[in-house]
């Protein structure tokens, strides 16, 4: 509890988040706040300036192309994306959503937040990787465009660089998706979980693994397990899994979850 | 959920049994309960603690000057000056731990990590945060000690330089005739290790107080959410170098205890200091970390060396252990778990040859104090883990050996090798009744079942004993030099002016419906309403109405706080009566009766007189009164149970009054690929003979189930090997939330205490079953024997490979 | 935590051990450095801000060489203190020359004490790796800045 | 920073710190010590309330964020002396103990039943999913929800 001093602004444009973010090196964009007001609270992280996003509406919403692509505004609340009619369109979204935390941080939390905060334990970084989201970042020089498999930099780490804000997610159409996880209690947090998509090929990420969701690619879930063998996984050692374990279970959650993409 | 329980027996509409709406419920399902946090005082001062961030280290030098020179600063406190300003705190312990000095605030050293070193006191929360990160500590690391097992080694990091080693106390019991059962025995099964691990119930409101300091009449008024006032006070009292009359105890609400507030007398002298030096009310607020990091963690217990003789038919004679408690960096109360275990000794079971090498060993961890189940409930885990090694060894079902091996109902009262008591039971008709509620017959088709899926399902059972009411004698096991015996719980009931019956207690009740259940006593007593009766909220000691023992620990309100209650009522009741014959003109006392508020003529019932009257009477309007009435209306009754001394030599004799007994059954599936579980199904049977309030009281099995399950599967503190704490907050600590729970099935029956006033016995801590039965579920769900009181799903994936 | 690992540099061997003993360099191979002092040759102290993502971790360091045989090995004791976090790291390396390139063999011992030390288990190990990777590859640079100027 | 919130109908303004959480504001700026504080890290769900039809942590709010809104704490639930039908509920089943983690169980109650007043036995669990509860084991409280369920 008990936060260090810190300024407070609530921009009303994102070009006026972008300036607020620029002014001070110390600036980070607040978004639901589910994860980054609890590092406050621990002091591990004590940011000079909070820029809330809250009042941008252009970053909410979720729209649904004619081709099946999702356009998801990254302030989005899980709830919102869980209750939205368009994301069943994709519908792995909601059903990971609604297995994040609980219903007062997924009314709150933010698509945006939990891919940015990019913490190892988190949902959405591998199944943004699987899916094949891409991932709209803008700064004062404009917006671009990264994959993914290449948002993701470090533990608590993007592309999203200190002056920039992610303002769009894109995910194509597709419905070959799976997710498994074996978390700390039931729908707790993840101990590892991997998340799959079958989309003309096999795509499998795994999270709590690495920094970083890792990908793997297989010809048929009869192959998953070889393939996360091949990439020869050092994942970190805590009080709920042993490097082993993880690396263990990175294997079987990976073929529940592609054995689910490829059943559906 | 399903419930089996006594059919209710009708007689003459009693109070007592009945599950009456609890009174406490009205203010707090409004937010309108008062926890110690929600006391503000004008003026008072935030404190916030400088902690250790290391498990052991010298504290070379200390500078709070940049933290005084910020505005809004009040002041700070250090080791330095607590050691001046007070005495070590007395130590429980003989020789050796009796030695260590152990101050308020860490003194020259700390030896656990989150350890207070430095109090800052500010104007607001965040000031006096801020300003304590201003504090500059400089440290010197120590090599820190995490492994009990290694304590006593030559080479090891010693805490204590006082005590001589990191030995603080230990104590051979031995009873029956080893050498003889061991002889008789058909076979010795052997057990290398067995580990209870380290967890506590983590109440949902941490520790706290608002302490404020009376300069003129040189006492403090210590708000807090203490649970056993009167331990804090004989702790602080010397300490500080005040008679206890100087230390005022008031509480109103508590957000849950377990045992877990006992200890926190070390932060109440840091606030009495700063209340006293700064002249100012002292708010103190503990937070998740800091209380996961420094307050009391449950005893964390090895079992080396078993070896238990039995016959092939599974009749089990004797067993012999070494027990290694791991007390962490200070003796708080400790090494009292040293001897509290031994009030279960032989468990449910009638062996009669047993011997416990105990040895308890300080480490750098945080200190041990007692948790729901205190001492017991890592003993009783080791013999229903006995239990269950031992029928797997010999090939028999873990049902037969226990029924074979239970005290029987016709053996109560039961005198046990080490010469407690067990008053009352009937432990094999339990678990019939917990085989029944999870559908025992047709297990093997519920294992196909689950086979069929891919999981592997296994049962188990956890039998165990809540034993209550200390005979606070046996400290002198621990150290001949106590003057501690027997036990005592006060209460005063009393009729005020306008005919409000007012009872106090002396306990700290945490969410146990004190208020509720001693209404129940007193109306049924009074044969009134309960609506005419006030029980005041919490415990304050200007009350007057509480004694050495007074507090809310160690399951006995049933018996101690409800026999004051019973005591200090049937006191009224005669005085009520003794006035009531001079009012009426001689009629004698035997001649009435009490009923619908007020005190009658039994044959003459319009000669009646309301409680209302006798209170104006005695308190406003007594002109005329004789002389001798001996009558006040305002009884003070102080409940003693029968108990004496035990011997100390043969280490033998009663040390609790009753034992409430718990049988638990868990059904668990395992996904074998990664060990997984779920627990599918889950039974409780409860006896603690006569339940007042049967409500209260299976809301007291269910909770302490729910801790139980959180504990055998993901709760612990567990420590790297420099002693940082890896579960410093509920996101790496995790406790059961809703989904978390299985069905679950409750029975209870009832075997009322012969040697209580009410027939009934403590309860409440008999969730340690939960433990026993799920590890038992696991050996039996994955054929590999279960060594370990924590199965988190990496433990049960490495047992299955 | 023990960190150990090698890593190859395309330059002789002199110039590698002279960056590593350069405190100009160094400060250019430390994650985040703000103010960076040299008491001796055996002893510097750098006030750093450890980028890690959701905010910065402010440390004052404390470095000191234990040991030390030029050209091929050296021996550091490093101490950090900050708010919320205390860092105890004994570090070495060896160098050796391998067909005109050097081979560097280095190793860690991390003790990460605090708050920050408890609550960052799960992240602790792959943060770590992650700034190790960091400093490997300014230090990579560094020495072919080295080299240039040679 | 100036901050204007309705409370349970109530209108309060403040000068606060834009670093104050919302918990702290409710309690010992507004003197609602009815919602708690069990943990630091927002898993306990002791200090939940309703904040523009919205159930949260109040503890992973600021203060500053809530400015024009409206907010609902335990202290508003009942009117006046007449408990609602779920606070009732609670006590006819024994579904508190203690009762610190009461208050942010009754909101998040209150909270499924206006948006689902018909809730299966999973959303009752699912509901309740962040409020922790240490004394009840839970199943007193699915039975009492369950019993105001239409």
């Amino acid at each position: 509890m008990l936060l260090r001093e810190v300024e407070y602004t609530k921009p009303s444009s994102i070009a006026e988040a972008l300036t607020n973010l620029a002014a001070n090196d110390g600036a980070r964009a607040l978004a639901g706040g589910q994860t980054l007001i609890n590092v406050m609270k621990a002091r591990a992280a004590s940011p000079d300036v909070l820029v809330d996003l809250s009042g941008l509406e252009e970053l909410k919403g979720i729209e649904l192309g004619s081709d099946g692509t999702l356009s998801i505004g990254p302030m989005t609340t899980y709830t919102e994306l869980m209750d939205s009619a368009e994301a069943r369109a994709r519908p792995i979204l909601g059903e990971v959503c609604s297995k994040i935390a609980d219903v007062q941080v997924r009314n709150r939390g933010t698509i945006g937040g939990n891919v940015c905060a990019n913490d190892p334990t988190n949902h959405l970084p591998p199944l943004m990787a699987a899916i094949g989201a891409e991932l709209t970042i803008t700064g004062a020089n404009g917006e671009r465009t990264v994959p993914a498999s290449d948002f993701f930099l470090g533990v608590y780490m993007t592309a999203v660089g200190q002056t920039e804000l992610l303002t769009r997610i894109t995910i194509p159409a597709g419905k070959h998706d799976g997710f498994a996880a074996v978390t700390l209690g039931v729908d707790g947090t993840c101990i590892v979980n991997a998340a799959a998509s079958m989309n003309g090929s096999l795509r499998i990420a795994i999270g709590c693994v690495d920094a970083v969701p890792v990908l793997i690619e297989a010809e048929s879930p009869d192959t998953v397990r070889a393939a996360v063998r091949a990439a020869a996984l050092h994942p970190p050692d805590d009080v709920h899994a042993s490097s082993e374990y993880r690396a263990h279970l990175a294997e079987v959650l990976a073929e529940r979850a592609a054995r689910q993409a490829v059943g559906k | 959920m399903t419930t089996i329980a006594p059919e209710k027996v009708e007689v003459g509409k009693s109070l007592l049994g009945e599950s009456v709406p609890r009174k406490e419920d009205r203010r707090l399902t409004q937010g309108q309960g008062v926890f110690v946090d929600d006391i503000k005082r004008h003026g008072m001062g935030y404190l916030h603690f400088v902690r250790s961030p290391y498990a052991h280290a010298h504290i070379t030098s200390i500078d709070v000057s940049k933290a005084e020179e910020i505005k809004g600063v009040y002041g700070t406190l250090t080791g330095e000056e607590v050691a001046v300003l007070t005495d070590p705190f007395f130590q429980i312990a003989s020789e050796p731990g009796g030695r260590i000095k152990d101050f308020s605030l860490a003194v020259g050293k700390v030896r656990f990590v989150g350890e207070p070193v430095v109090a800052v006191v500010a104007e607001t929360r965040e000031l006096a945060r801020d300003a304590s990160e201003l504090v500059e500590v400089e440290y010197e690391p120590l090599d820190a000690l995490v492994d009990a097992r290694v304590a006593l080694e030559s080479d090891a990091p010693v805490l204590h330089d006082d005590a001589g080693g990191n030995l603080m106390w230990e104590g051979v019991y031995e009873w029956g005739d080893l050498d003889q059962a061991f002889a008789e025995a058909d076979q010795v099964i052997k057990i290398d290790e067995l580990h209870f691990h380290r967890f506590n119930s983590t109440p949902l409101e941490c520790d706290g107080a608002l302490v404020e300091y009376n300069r003129g009449t040189g006492q403090w008024t210590i708000h807090t959410n203490n649970q056993f006032p009167g331990f804090a006070a004989i702790m602080m009292g010397p300490a500080m170098r005040c008679g206890l009359d100087k230390l005022r105890f008031v509480t109103q609400d508590i957000g849950g205890g377990f045992g877990n507030k006992i200890t926190s007398h070390p932060q109440l002298v840091t606030c009495c200091l700063l209340s006293r030096k700064l002249n100012r009310p002292i708010q103190w607020t503990e937070w998740r970390t800091d209380f996961h990091m420094s307050m009391s963690h449950g005893n964390e217990r090895w079992f080396r060396d078993t070896e238990v003789a039995v016959k092939d038919d599974g009749t089990l004679l004797g067993f012999r252990t070494k027990a290694l408690d791991d007390a962490g960096a200070w003796l708080r109360y400790e090494p009292l778990g040293g001897v509290i275990w031994a009030q279960v000794t032989p468990g449910m079971y009638r062996w009669r040859h047993i011997r416990v090498e105990f040895t308890q060993v300080a480490t750098n961890k945080a200190p041990v104090s007692p948790n729901r189940g205190y001492s017991r409930m890592q003993h009783l885990w080791f013999t229903e883990r006995v239990i269950d090694i031992v029928a797997r060894e010999l090939g028999l079902d873990p049902v037969d050996v226990r029924k074979r091996n239970y005290i029987r109902a016709e053996d109560m009262p039961y005198e046990t090798p080490n010469g407690c008591i067990y008053d009352s039971g009937d432990y094999a008709q339990m678990l019939d009744i917990a085989l029944d509620l999870i559908g025992w017959d047709s297990m093997g088709e519920k294992r196909r079942d689950a086979e069929s899926r891919g999981k592997r399902l296994g049962v188990g059972i956890g039998s165990t004993l809540d034993s209550g009411t200390n005979n606070f004698g046996q400290s002198r096991m621990i150290n001949p030099e106590l003057q501690f015996s027997g036990n005592n719980e006060v209460a005063t009931v009393k009729l005020d002016i306008f005919g409000e019956i007012v009872v106090t207690l002396g306990t700290t009740p945490q969410g146990q419906g004190h208020e509720t259940t001693a209404s129940q006593v007193v109306a049924e007593i009074l044969n009134c309403s309960l609506d005419d009766v006030h029980v005041r909220a919490g415990h304050d000691s200007y009350w007057n109405s509480h004694a050495g023992f007074s507090g809310t620990y160690a399951s006995q309100f049933a018996v101690t706080g409800l026999s004051a209650v019973k005591g200090a009522t049937e006191m009224l009741r005669e005085e009520i009566k003794k006035l009531a014959s001079v009012i009426f003109g001689g009629v004698p006392v035997e001649a009435l009766e009490l009923a619908e508020g007020g005190v009658r003529i039994k044959d003459n019932p319009e000669a009646f007189l309301p409680f209302m009257a006798c209170g104006a009477i005695i308190n406003a309007n007594n002109a005329g009164l004789p002389e001798d009435l001996g009558v006040t209306l305002n009884c003070r009754y102080v409940y003693r149970p029968p108990f004496q001394v035990p011997d100390i030599e043969r280490k033998f004799g009663n040390l609790t009054l009753t034992y409430a007994a718990q049988i638990h059954v868990a059904v668990v599936e395992v996904d074998p690929e990664t060990g997984y579980y779920d627990i599918v199904d889950y039974a409780a049977v409860d006896d603690c003979g006569k339940r007042i309030n049967p409500q209260i009281v299976e809301g007291q099995v269910m909770g302490a189930t729910a801790q139980a399950i959180g504990a055998v599967m993901h709760e612990t503190f567990e420590y790297d090997e420099d002693g940082n704490l890896l579960t410093p907050n509920f996101y790496d600590y995790h406790v059961p939330h809703a989904l978390d729970m299985p069905p679950l099935h409750t029975g209870a029956i009832e075997s009322p205490s012969p040697f209580t006033p009410l027939g009934t016995k403590g309860m409440g801590e008999g969730g340690g079953a939960g433990i026993h039965a799920v590890c038992a579920a696991i050996q039996d769900a994955t054929g590999k024997i279960v060594t370990d009181s924590h199965n988190p799903y990496h433990r049960v994936w490495e047992l299955m490979r | 935590m023990n960190v150990s690992g090698e890593r190859t540099f395309s330059a002789p061997r002199a110039t590698v051990w002279r960056v590593l003993n350069d405190p100009a360099s160094m400060a250019k191979v430390m994650p985040g450095v703000e103010g960076f002092d040299v008491h001796d040759s055996g002893r510097w102290t750098a006030n750093v801000k450890i980028p890690l993502g959701l905010g910065g971790l402010r440390m004052k360091v404390d470095m000191e060489k234990t040991e030390e045989r030029e050209p091929e090995f050296a021996k550091m004791a490093i101490k950090g203190t900050g708010v919320g976090a205390m860092l105890n790291m004994v570090t070495s390396f060896d160098l050796r020359e391998a067909d005109g390139a050097c081979a560097m063999a280095w190793s860690a011992e991390v003790k990460i004490a605090g708050p920050v030390g408890s609550m960052g288990q799960r992240v602790l190990q792959p943060i770590v790796n992650q700034q190790v990777e960091n400093v490997l590859s300014a230090l990579e640079v560094q020495v072919q800045e080295a080299l240039r100027a040679e | 920073m100036n901050v204007a919130v309705t409370v349970n109908g109530t209108v309060y303004e403040r000068d606060v710190e834009a670093r104050k959480l919302l918990i702290h504001f409710l309690r010992d700026d507004l003197d609602l010590t009815g919602s708690h504080i069990g943990c630091d890290t927002g898993n306990c769900g002791a200090c939940s309330v309703i904040l523009d039809g919205t159930l949260v942590k109040s503890c992973m709010v600021l203060a500053v964020q809530v400015n024009g809104s409206e907010i609902e704490t335990v202290e508003g639930l009942a009117d006046g002396e007449q408990l609602t039908e779920l606070q009732q509920a609670f006590t006819d089943h024994h579904a508190l103990q203690c009762g610190y983690c009461t208050p942010g169980m009754l909101m998040s109650a209150t909270s499924l039943l206006r948006s689902n007043p018909s809730p299966s036995d999973e959303d009752i669990r699912k509901a309740l999913q962040g409020n922790i509860c240490r004394c009840t084991g839970y199943w007193n409280i699915f039975e009492a929800v369950k019993s105001v369920a239409r």
